[in-house]
């Protein structure tokens, strides 16, 4: 059976090393937060200008002053600070930050990745995300395999405007984890109950399997 | 000691006319200048240019000046929060440039610190970089962004000195650091205002010299826009 | 919390090697990493490029390194005080690159924030520039600059937590913040090493994420270079 | 009669205007402090990272912490601030430094600066001086008309290593004012007892005697 968001989240975690500092983006990425393994230290990057995230604050101690990427209220562990937006990204540029996970609209064999802005239709903008994608050595992709009418968000080549060339390394969705080879999408892992099959059929990009590919493990 | 202080806020917005580019403090609602919005929305001068990173939301920070249609171009990184800036984007009322947020961080400090130009990974290969120089160093590609040219910075701390020295709380310090500056006259308000003197000089945030004026703002609304919290049981 | 605390000054200096590329922050004597510079007499290491503003006196700072023999090439702004560098210098058996302090200090903060190169006036028309690019901007001159690549950073700052965040005091300050995190390895010595919590998150110099080591360093000499006072009557 | 180092720093510090901050070099600028007018604020910025410096310390209370761009042992007035060396050339570079004063070996007639080498002995090196005329609107050199060998310092092209082109507005020597002008020197003022000629014989690059040359006044 398919994951679902928080399972999504629950497998990203496995990723989380110790002493890693790690940027979540909106979305799926937030919940791994909750996730992270009891033995390791890690330290959560907003690019609004904090590092050393905690949970969100108990009802009636929230600070409009003190937020997250996403607007959210939050509060800062032992070891925090806060900072500017340059800094921020100098963090983020200057390789400082060791992981960042985000949400995609689209993701190419080739490691591109699409997710700011759908042509005709409202652009939000890229906020931090290019960025993000252009600096960090280890970006790993968010995202449910296909959209609602069922197509695939993997594929050869993005459709959408880009936000980033050849910086993802790992795709991890609700049907499988993968990495981006040299001819293609490389499968990993399938999720408990997904046959390949299924992961091949909810693919356009070319996609590998892995000789050593297996079932996730929680 | 080089005193910056302006009593009112009129004072300090003075000799911002229609036309102009102004950029502003704020992620978010987060360290957004309350006052000096306020006060542009009262003088209705048109046809602006504003660089922040956000638009605000239809009934608080930015969204006031574009309720008004005082909001000739929009240069933000994220809008995503804020209705009437979807309906006059997309009537083409008001022209929008969206930029990577750590390209905007950096061309407003680069404006501040007097480089013209510099070399940033963000953005290549995306329509960003469309029309711009890119060029590859150490094996990778990047883009050449310039430095922001702005008439007004408007910023937004949480307390000041006479001597224009400032200090941020928490998030609400954001781009307002790096915007200091960065345009030819910078305006700041502050929760509040102290005699020079009274601020550790080892704990400044921004110098004074990056200051042209500054006010006390009172009451101010600081609205949360996403508020979330855990139950204490 | 990721807990950078090392518990000695050889455990912090793990990985030196002839023939690396160092930088140092202080500005004269004031705010330089005695301790480490210390280790590095003692491990004996040669061949060593040093960036640092300065290259200290005969008998203290990197004038210590110099007496050794250790250093091969010097990249620093001024070095107006130390008789044996300029024995070394002018006999040949240190090369030695000056550049402007304002591009020293950039680029130090290019490596650490990730730019590869940017644009500045100073040095435009010098020997400074020569073999470097240089272009137009705003009808102004500039030198294309490019950020260092550095092994190691040895920062001295005044108080630090286990978490690698820094507090300076004075300007004991200087290239100190902006050397952080601008090598592969940023080892930091303190004066005073506190538990993660004790330093206000609002009043940190620099994050605990541009260091990667951190320890405290007894009895600092911090000595004077020119001892300039008046009389109290 | 040729004004000593003190007239020198006297006359400059006419220079200051209300509100300026000011950043002075090593040398005779360091005695402009000395003579500010009594109903201006100015503040004096040092590159080292202070801003707000003030007078020496008193005996006993120095602080090797708290030096000057010398390496002085200097104290801090109200509303001073500490500051890292890359946000200290950012005032400077970013001209948020009003007035830069600083020595020289040699000024050419185009405003050309040579103080930071001379070819064949020790190079002590330029420190902040390429950064501060290469961004200074308002530059002032303070210097002696003339060498120890009674060798004109101020030339048709400097014939040192150059610091800085085209920089400096204002040249004050213990002979004259001067400014730069589009085809050389412009003579402004000439100090107390010293003629006109004894100033056209010091100086080697074209002078011109502006109409309302007069005396300087203190």
């Amino acid at each position: 059976m398919a994951l679902d968001k928080n399972g999504i989240a629950q497998r990203i975690a496995q990723e989380l090393k110790d002493g890693y500092y790690v940027n979540l983006g909106i979305g799926i990425p937030t919940l791994v937060a909750n996730y992270i393994p009891k033995d390791i230290a890690v330290e959560f990057q907003s690019e609004n200008g904090v590092l050393g995230m905690g949970p969100f604050p108990f009802e009636g101690e929230e600070d409009a002053d003190i937020i997250n990427a996403g607007k959210q209220t939050i509060t800062t562990l032992k070891g925090a600070s806060f900072f500017d937006s340059a800094t921020s990204f100098a963090m983020i540029r200057g390789k400082h930050v060791d992981l960042t996970i985000l949400g995609a609209m689209e993701v190419s064999q080739t490691g591109d990745i699409a997710n700011w802005k759908i042509p005709g239709k409202m652009v939000k903008g890229m906020g931090g995300a290019m960025d993000l994608v252009a600096s960090a050595e280890n970006i790993i992709v968010a995202m449910m395999h296909t959209n609602r009418s069922g197509v695939s968000k993997l594929l050869k080549k993005c459709s959408l405007p880009l936000t980033g060339v050849g910086c993802v390394k790992k795709i991890i969705t609700e049907l499988a984890v993968m990495d981006i080879g040299p001819t293609g999408f490389i499968l990993r892992e399938t999720a408990p109950g997904v046959s390949i099959d299924e992961i091949i059929k909810a693919t356009a990009g070319d996609l590998h399997i892995a000789e050593d590919v297996h079932v996730m493990s929680f | 000691m080089i005193n910056k202080t302006v009593s009112t806020v009129s004072e300090a917005l003075e000799g911002v006319q229609n036309g102009m580019t102004l950029m502003l403090g704020g992620f978010g609602l987060c360290g957004i200048p309350e006052k000096a919005i306020a006060e542009l929305v009262r003088l209705q001068v048109t046809d602006l240019t504003c660089i922040s990173n956000n638009a605000g939301v239809d009934t608080f920070g930015l969204g006031l000046l574009l309720q008004q249609k005082q909001v000739k171009k929009m240069i933000a990184s994220y809008v995503g929060e804020n209705a009437e800036f979807e309906r006059q984007m997309l009537s083409g009322e008001m022209e929008v440039e969206l930029i990577p947020q750590g390209t905007l961080a950096e061309r407003a400090r680069a404006a501040q610190a007097g480089f013209p130009a510099f070399y940033t990974p963000a953005g290549y290969g995306t329509e960003v970089a469309e029309g711009k120089e890119v060029r590859e160093f150490n094996g990778k590609m990047h883009v050449l962004e310039q430095a922001f040219d702005a008439d007004f910075a408007f910023i937004k701390a949480w307390k000041g000195d006479e001597a224009g020295n400032l200090i941020f709380k928490g998030t609400a310090r954001n781009f307002n650091p790096n915007m200091c500056g960065a345009a030819k006259i910078t305006v700041v308000e502050v929760e509040e205002l102290v005699s020079a003197g009274s601020l550790d000089p080892n704990q400044i945030h921004v110098p004074g010299i990056f200051v042209q004026r500054i006010f006390e703002g009172k009451d101010y609304e600081k609205r949360i826009e996403q508020r979330t919290v855990r139950s204490k049981t």
